[in-house]
């Protein structure tokens, strides 16, 4: 049955936060806490912080995570693909092909177009 | 009380209306873009509740919604990155400021 | 008809008799293997003191943490801050719910054998990104930004090549369900570690840099990034993310295990014990190339991820649908 | 009983947080807390045995999406955003707008009655929707390539700095 399924997933979810939980608890009620202002800077390898550390990042960060998230979508329909495509033989195969060649392309246009240097 | 369609719709009509005030109130586009995703997860919330309730015979629902996640990643991808040409550009992501096409 | 309070009970038992084995099994014995082999292969000893042979080490160390003042920066997002470890830690466990550990009797041992339990895997697996970000971000530390960012963008580069495997193993079997795929293997050369062995090496470096490991662990390097996206964390929340990326591992080990070797599958021995064997045959790969390999450069670790691994994967989908079909 | 227990659980953390991400001031907070509405509303798929757009909801828009508009966010705002004024001046405007709109969506809901056609869902249905993929859907299939390949050139040539 389906929903038994997911009700031991939805259990092990919440007994897991808990068992997380648990030693944070023990933490707060054993852990000394000791009032001292120095202790609450931000590391900074000893030095005095300056500045602040949301600073502008490199826009690869970006380019990496859009051809990631176009790629991770294209598995969508792959997985389904891969457990049916066997009834279906030389057919599924060719649209497998059409559909992998396709995103293939696009890999290489993001290649050719610097989208995958880091540098 | 047994779980039927209305809970879904009105769960999902809750979330479409959450995400329509974000689009309207926001300044930030890139909070537009999460209103835009709240709307489309109750798009697709009606889509696999019709999909169960009133037409359970085929799956046309649920490959819908999947159509319709692709496409909101698409969207998310091509938004984002308008979002990080404006900013490049205008040095701003508020919508209410870019506004060169006025002149 | 289902009778629900049982259903409940059991499945708190049960994961309560999984969180016991990966405490033990994971934690406990799997941080003083990792210290042991280090010390093996660096030549030296160990952990020796506590306990016969160093056996209660970890836990010593455990009792250590729990006492360790827990300090925010003053400048940290409170909430999200302290947040942040329990989502890696919870998503890092949840993978163990679809992965068999062996027979008893006619029965499978696993908390639930998902219909779509490959799907699940790496849906869990990509959960982590983001609670390494949200850790990353909220410490409001150049470093912990810095290692956060890069941590997350190697964690997304390498779960394609990971999917791609997962894929390339489900063609195989005709199933996305781990224990079908365990049962698509039959017999010592009909485990997929031959019939898919490309996917096998794809899968154990897409793992090694999905748990941020040597020669992988840019995010964390030491030498330049302090502790990279946990700098800021103390005492047990930094345990937490510790837990979580062991939790990680070693779901990687058993998912390996389950895929490419076939699982619990084995000659004279219970099942329990051939899935525990094969598990620390990959974990010991694992320690063995950390303790051997130096870092990769990230420029290196990205062109290897998109420009080898991704192509790669994709034509070996190509590959073996060419296999199957024609 | 069982079932709408549930549904409610999974209904409240998918709204609550939903408002955080709607109302919250500090944008990094937005869009972390789309997160448990992201799978409060995987919760929902699964009550409505779509388990296989259950998990493609974590893995897509949890695991991937989320990080994308974080990217972002880190890459634009200099931070939290809490520096500038997030909400507009059309805070009341769009809340009676929204108001009307909800209350016109729930009375078409109500009043109408659903008709029901034969027939049941299958318990599992990720090789459905496979096989669905491959015969009456095969156009969306093909298409969605294409819809794909389109996003990321157009993404690409957008975001990438001119030279």
């Amino acid at each position: 049955m389906l929903l038994v399924d997911w009700l031991y997933v939805g259990v092990f979810l919440v007994v897991g936060l808990a068992m997380a939980a648990l030693p944070l608890a023990v933490v707060w009620a054993l852990a000394p806490r000791l009032a001292q202002p120095q202790k609450r800077t931000t590391y900074e390898s000893g030095v005095v912080p300056f500045g602040q550390a949301w600073a502008q990042f490199n826009v690869r960060y970006y380019l990496f995570s859009l051809v990631f998230v176009i790629f991770d979508v294209e598995v969508i329909y792959l997985y389904p693909w891969s457990i049916v495509f066997r009834q279906y033989g030389r057919y599924a195969f060719f649209v497998m092909l059409i559909f992998v060649g396709i995103l293939l392309l696009g890999l290489i246009h993001a290649w050719r177009k610097g989208a995958l240097e880091w540098t | 009380m047994t779980l039927g369609l209305t809970h879904f719709l009105v769960l999902s009509t809750l979330l479409f209306c959450l995400g329509l005030f974000a689009m309207l109130t926001r300044r930030n586009a890139v909070a537009i873009l999460m209103g835009v995703e709240l709307m489309l997860n109750a798009a697709n919330i009606n889509l696999v509740a019709f999909n169960k309730y009133v037409a359970p015979g085929a799956l046309n629902g649920q490959v819908f919604a999947l159509v319709v996640i692709t496409l909101a990643a698409c969207e998310a991808g091509v938004g984002l990155a308008l979002v990080m040409s404006a900013y490049r550009n205008l040095e701003t992501v508020h919508v209410d400021e870019i506004n060169v096409m006025k002149w | 008809m289902v009778n629900w309070p049982l259903e409940i009970v059991r499945a708190v038992l049960l994961t309560a008799a999984v969180f016991t084995f990966m405490a033990v099994v994971a934690a406990m014995f799997g941080v003083l293997l990792e210290r042991k082999v280090g010390g093996w292969i660096q030549s030296r000893l160990g952990p020796k003191h506590v306990g016969p042979q160093g056996l209660l080490q970890t836990v010593a160390d455990t009792i250590k943490l729990l006492q360790k003042e827990h300090i925010e920066p003053r400048a940290a997002d409170r909430a999200i801050f302290n947040t942040a470890p329990l989502v890696v830690a919870v998503a890092g466990l949840m993978s163990w719910v679809v992965i068999p550990f062996g027979t008893l009797g006619d029965r499978v041992l696993v908390v639930r054998d998902l219909n779509i339990g490959v799907v699940f895997f790496a849906a869990m697996a990509s959960l982590t990104v983001v609670g390494i970000l949200a850790g990353g971000f909220a410490s409001n530390n150049k470093y912990a930004l810095l290692g956060g960012l890069r941590s997350a963008s190697q964690m997304i580069s390498y779960e394609l090549p990971l999917a791609m495997a997962l894929i390339a193993v489900a063609m195989e079997a005709g199933t996305l369900s781990t224990v079908g795929i365990v049962e698509a293997q039959a017999g010592w050369f009909g485990s997929f570690a031959f019939r898919q062995f490309p996917a096998f090496v794809i899968f154990l470096i897409a793992a090694t840099a999905e748990v941020n490991r040597v020669p992988f662990d840019l995010p964390e390097a030491e030498s330049e990034l302090v502790a990279g996206y946990f700098s800021e964390y103390t005492g047990m929340r930094f345990a937490l993310f510790q837990l979580g990326e062991y939790g990680e591992m070693f779901a990687m080990a058993a998912m390996a295990t389950t895929l490419f070797l076939g699982g619990w599958k084995g000659p004279v021995l219970p099942g329990v014990v051939w899935f525990l064997l094969k598990m620390y045959l990959i974990v010991f790969l694992l320690m063995w190339v950390r303790w051997t390999y130096p870092r990769y450069r990230l420029d290196q670790l990205l062109n290897l991820s998109w420009k080898v691994l991704l192509p790669a994967g994709l034509v070996w989908i190509l590959i073996t649908g060419y296999r199957v079909t024609f | 009983m069982g079932q709408l227990a549930a549904f409610i659980i999974l209904s409240v953390v998918t709204l609550v947080s939903a408002v955080v991400v709607v109302a919250s001031q500090n944008i990094v907070r937005s869009a972390l807390s789309l997160i448990p509405t992201l799978l409060g509303i995987a919760g929902v798929y699964i009550l409505l045995q779509a388990e296989y757009v259950a998990g493609i909801q974590v893995l897509i828009y949890a695991g991937a999406i989320t990080v994308l508009i974080l990217f972002v966010i880190m890459l634009t705002e200099h931070g939290t955003g809490a520096r500038f004024r997030q909400v507009n001046e059309q805070v009341l405007p769009g809340t009676i707008a929204v108001a009307v709109l909800a209350a016109l969506l729930m009375a078409v809901f109500f009043g109408t009655a659903w008709p029901r056609a034969a027939g049941t869902l299958p318990q599992y249905t990720a090789t459905s929707i496979g096989t669905t993929f491959l015969t009456s859907a095969i156009l969306v299939f093909i298409v969605t390539s294409f819809v794909l390949l389109v996003a990321l050139m157009g993404a690409i040539v957008i975001a990438r700095r001119e030279r």
